[in-house]
């Protein structure tokens, strides 16, 4: 059986061959032997190709969360619309509020260059400033917010479109 | 000895200090917010209080009404744990002025602690080394011979100054006059000031600190240093004890120097004086804080004295239960802040629901949490988790007791740093103590997710989704999930030799 | 130092050896029944493989197959726990014999202290004091002088004697001749054989045991006592280290005497020598048991030595990291031992499903358990489901530590010995040290559920069902369940204050 | 509201004024005030008359189980049967297999008299032996099981029947 997950802004394919509950699992033309046993009510053991994994799933409609040696994994099952968008425009970077907080300063403004890794915005939540960053090259072609604003969680704050995506 | 102590704090501080009362034989008296509704330390207290709104300012930082419920509520003290009111002056003074007992240092040390500048003047008068530099502005008659005594690195810094406009690092002596030049002209240029001022530059920072506690009698005594220079966003996030970078003499030199300067402020219960020092073990005092630190686990590991029983005990008027000479290191402890925050972006705060945890257990380790399934990180508050302890009889027993311990440790529902700080525990610069304050910076490879995990998570993943699928197209029992499914089935045919 | 080690074991203890396994850098591979697939220690080990049927005999005792796996996953030691085939000579050699190391003593070691006879003599020429006694038939013609050589009081035992006929307790030499008849009769009528023998009759005895380890190169080292008087069916419940009966002078004899014994037999890793001890210290030689002990955490508490990690260490072939002169008793260490039973019924055991179970924190609370939401506890194994082991700077503080432990301890499902522990910590006897073996019948109180307890369920019993019948006729959305409408509900009107 | 719990042979009666999530609570001619909050899947604080006691409850069909400082409670939410005969005969043990075991000895044979706490029968089960014991005055009725039987949770194993029900 063919399943796709989306992690970010990847889209990741497996070929599945269940054989009575140990799976036969391809990705990325690599092959795994696996097991999942339940423990606990989110706790699980993976045995892969013979060794044990301690992993934690929760499932919540169409996402998936897994937790394996302290880090957080949020897979979502992509839709056949996500699909072609992902494979066609990977040039835009919306960045949206991490947190419910406070806009300290908006360090670009519309039609300003910026590069991969440079800083767009300044948010404060948590007596914490952060500085969310630019994932792409590309130009700013839409800021939501201005100094001071209070945003919720999730709020449109600044969107960067690559340069490539300018031409198309 | 106190009968019922008002606990003025949340989290797992406030079950730190009920879980101390309780051992004592004291009953407690929790307060909690609108959004602590069903907190751990609410449900552990023997009564516990609303006092207000989620925000801080709407409850923990209203001394009034925690005093409020301390006197309708008969509380012989108060129980201040770190941050909210713990070094609020005023908070001190209004608990004894309604005859309920403050536990801590008296509302006078705070104050002279607390301030900046009054607590360089004591550090001063009691010989505590500060970082070489003139205070004020240096005239440029004077600049190379002050240069000269202070020594280099140095640095330039405008008196008017911020965000690094005339500012000016120097490395060496044959530099000095024109970076001095320099500087002033920018500050001259940025600030209409060109007043400057020199200070000694620490190169490779260690952020090492002196736990003390006094009585009431005049008794102060120290429980050697924690080095805390793993840090985040200049906040602590790994901290050990003994430090792997102070010498026996060192040690001796720093806890005489930390119970002086407690001594001139008369200090009781429990302190900390804080000290930056470079990698050759020159120190010099940041600041004193006059409550229980975060990081008090780690030195109870190593000395067995239960920091927090004591300073309820010594507030109540009993003498210190031990001398200087009775205090001794054994071992090695290590501290993990297990946080709610996202390595990979910054460390920024990732509020949302732990909607499953498992603690880790067994020799040595030791988990002070507030956790439980189903704990809400809201933007309220700090989003500390847990502060996962751990004793080994040396630094690289302790090392590898915090990387099994860490293993154990799952939170489900939101990104922690529990990947990151595994990762840590197997550093190579880390083992082998090689720390300052901008270790992190230097070791940013930590803070990225292995593509392994990433593989191995994405597996899990595509089971699980197989599982959900299959379940539907097979479902007969509506109570047969997908995951009763999987556990059922595959648990038969699990690796079977015979 | 081994690659990868076997436990051949299941619970607590394979967990326990996996974690000293983690931190020693060595893979594990653990093997499981048909009724242990989700067990923790399966989950926590780096490879599991399934090793037979439910019944111990169809799986952890087959040597035999547990062998196979250890040679197929290329296992270089294999740690047998305690219990199943840890005291097995012929398991021991044979591993030995497939040039896998057995962690523990040599085969003949276990062989000698394993059979009664043989070790009672090693003993003996070891010096080790047995219990006075004849160990044959007493002809009446030596009776007398017999008699007093032993003292009193005295137990007189029909040599072909069992269930209390034949047996008299003389507890003064004025009754012993009288009484002697009187048994020897009886013995007669019950047996046909008027063979009787006579040992010293010990009162209210503790139980005492000293800890050993030894290493290849022939060093052994006591490592203290620790007292496990607090006993139900004849099997231990709560121990502590060191023991509050026993002075500093008799722990020396004690744990000299218990090292010449374990040299006497070459003994390599760690074992334990018991003693029955009467109140006024006089002790004599049980048995010793070739293996881990289940109480072994609370003597790594007190001297903060790991002995997991420590014989795994010896049996590769390393000297012992301390000399007898290193080690040193720091503090006071308890364990209660968590089981499945029920206190009221003579504790019997109480299988079933643990549905819901929170597991204590903090300072000084070492959790050793393979508990988990969910754990099932059935007929095949032993009842256990913790460790519970707290460490404090003396044992009131111990003891103290342990009543807060148990208080959040919480094993929802089925019937523990929770409620009974707890009481113990607060027993008038217990806190004093007065311990026998008979203390759990002299304090038979402790075993009865208090009426307030039953009182204060029998309130939340009644707010459950009138949550459930009110949810039941004001149902909206079907995942609106009673709980969710009691926390919902409730939480907003809790004490408020302003 | 009145409400019935059954916990062993006892009947209690209460009586609750639900006053929205705050309750009071009569029974046995004591009052209380109490609160319920949850915190976990399982886990309440039970605030009583202001004082909070940590709780787990768990309810499945008509039974709730309460622990509380280390005691575990098993009540059962009697019917109109129930309640009728708790009230009325009380005079019948049966006994039957806490766990799954063997029969090692049956004590008393039909028409033995025997006192309360005498010993019945012996199972083994887990590598131990336990004596059930009578919780009435009374005469066997039944013994279900012989010596070296095996017996499944729950099976039937001897009844004992009060003097008075005899009369009845």
């Amino acid at each position: 059986m063919k399943y796709s997950l989306k992690i970010g802004k990847d889209l990741l394919d497996f070929d599945l061959v269940d054989e009575n509950g140990t799976f036969k699992i391809e990705n990325n033309e690599k092959n795994y032997n696996a097991e999942l046993v339940k423990i606990d009510s989110n706790l699980y053991s993976m045995i892969l190709d013979g060794q044990t994994c301690t992993i934690a799933i929760s499932k919540e409609g169409k996402s998936i969360e897994i937790f394996y040696k302290g880090d957080l994994f949020s897979f979502e099952v992509p839709s056949a619309r996500d699909k072609s968008s992902l494979e066609n425009a990977s040039g835009v970077d919306k960045i949206s509020a991490p947190m419910p907080g406070r806009v300290v300063k908006v360090l670009k403004g519309i039609g300003e260059t910026v590069s991969e890794g440079e800083g767009l915005i300044i948010v404060e939540a948590m007596k914490m400033e952060s500085e969310l960053k630019s994932s792409i090259d590309g130009k700013v072609t839409e800021v939501s917010v201005k100094d001071g604003d209070t945003v919720d969680l999730g709020a449109p704050l600044i969107t960067v479109e690559a340069k490539e995506s300018e031409n198309s | 000895m106190y009968k019922k102590i008002l606990v003025a704090n949340r989290g797992e501080i406030a079950i730190r200090v009920i879980r101390a009362c309780k051992e004592l034989g004291i009953k407690t008296v929790a307060v909690y917010s609108d959004a602590d509704k069903s907190s751990l330390h609410v449900n552990m207290a023997d009564e516990a209080y609303n006092i207000g709104g989620p925000l801080p300012s709407e409850s923990y930082l209203i001394g009034e009404n925690i005093i409020k419920v301390a006197k309708k509520t008969k509380c012989d003290g108060v129980h201040p744990g770190y941050g909210f009111l713990s070094e609020n002056a005023e908070f001190a003074e209004n608990c004894v002025k309604n005859k309920i007992d403050f536990i801590g240092p008296s509302a006078e040390a705070i104050r002279l602690m607390g301030d900046k500048i009054t607590s360089r003047e004591i550090a001063k008068s009691a010989k505590v080394p500060l970082v070489p530099g003139t205070e004020g502005e240096v005239k440029d008659e004077e600049a190379v011979s002050i240069a000269k005594e202070i020594g280099f690195p140095l640095m330039i810094k405008a008196s008017a100054g911020g965000g690094g406009k005339g500012m000016r690092l120097v490395h060496k002596m044959s530099d000095f006059e024109n970076s001095l030049k320099m500087a002033k002209s920018e500050a001259k240029s940025a600030f209409n000031n060109d007043a400057v001022f020199i200070e000694r530059f620490i190169q490779e920072p260690r952020h090492i600190e002196i736990q003390v506690i006094g009585d009431k009698k005049g008794n102060v005594v120290h429980l050697f240093e924690r080095e805390c220079s793993i840090q985040r966003r200049h906040q602590k996030v790994v901290e050990e004890a003994p430090s792997p970078g102070v010498s026996k003499k060192t040690r001796e030199i720093m806890g005489d120097i930390a119970v002086k300067l407690a001594k001139k402020v008369s200090y009781v219960g429990a302190g900390t004086v804080e000290f930056i020092m470079d990698q050759k073990e020159n120190f010099y005092f940041l600041e004193m804080n006059t409550r229980v630190q975060v990081e008090h686990p780690i030195t109870e590991m190593i000395t067995g004295i239960d920091i927090v029983k004591e300073m309820i005990k010594v507030s109540a008027g009993e003498p210190l239960s031990f001398k200087q000479k009775d205090v001794e290191i054994n071992g090695h402890a290590i501290e993990c802040r297990i946080c709610a925050e996202d390595p990979e972006n910054n460390f920024i705060p990732t509020p949302g629901t732990a909607v499953y945890t498992k603690s880790p257990q067994g020799p040595g380790v030791r988990d002070d949490s507030s956790l439980f399934n189903g704990y809400q990180v809201t933007t309220f508050y700090d989003p500390m988790l847990s502060k996962l302890i751990v004793w080994g009889k040396d630094r690289s027993d302790a090392i590898k007791r915090m990387a099994r311990a860490l293993d154990e440790y799952i939170v489900l529902g939101l990104k922690t740093n529990l990947g990151f700080l595994n990762r840590l525990m197997e550093e190579k610069d880390f083992i082998s103590g090689k720390l300052d304050t901008g270790f992190i910076d230097k070791h940013k490879k930590l803070l990225k997710t292995p593509k392994t995990s990433l593989e191995i998570s994405s597996l899990a993943g595509v089971i699980t989704l197989h599982a959900a699928a299959d379940s539907q197209t097979s479902q007969r029992d509506p109570r047969f999930t997908p995951w009763k499914y999987i556990a059922r089935r595959s648990s038969v045919s699990r690796n079977s030799m015979f």
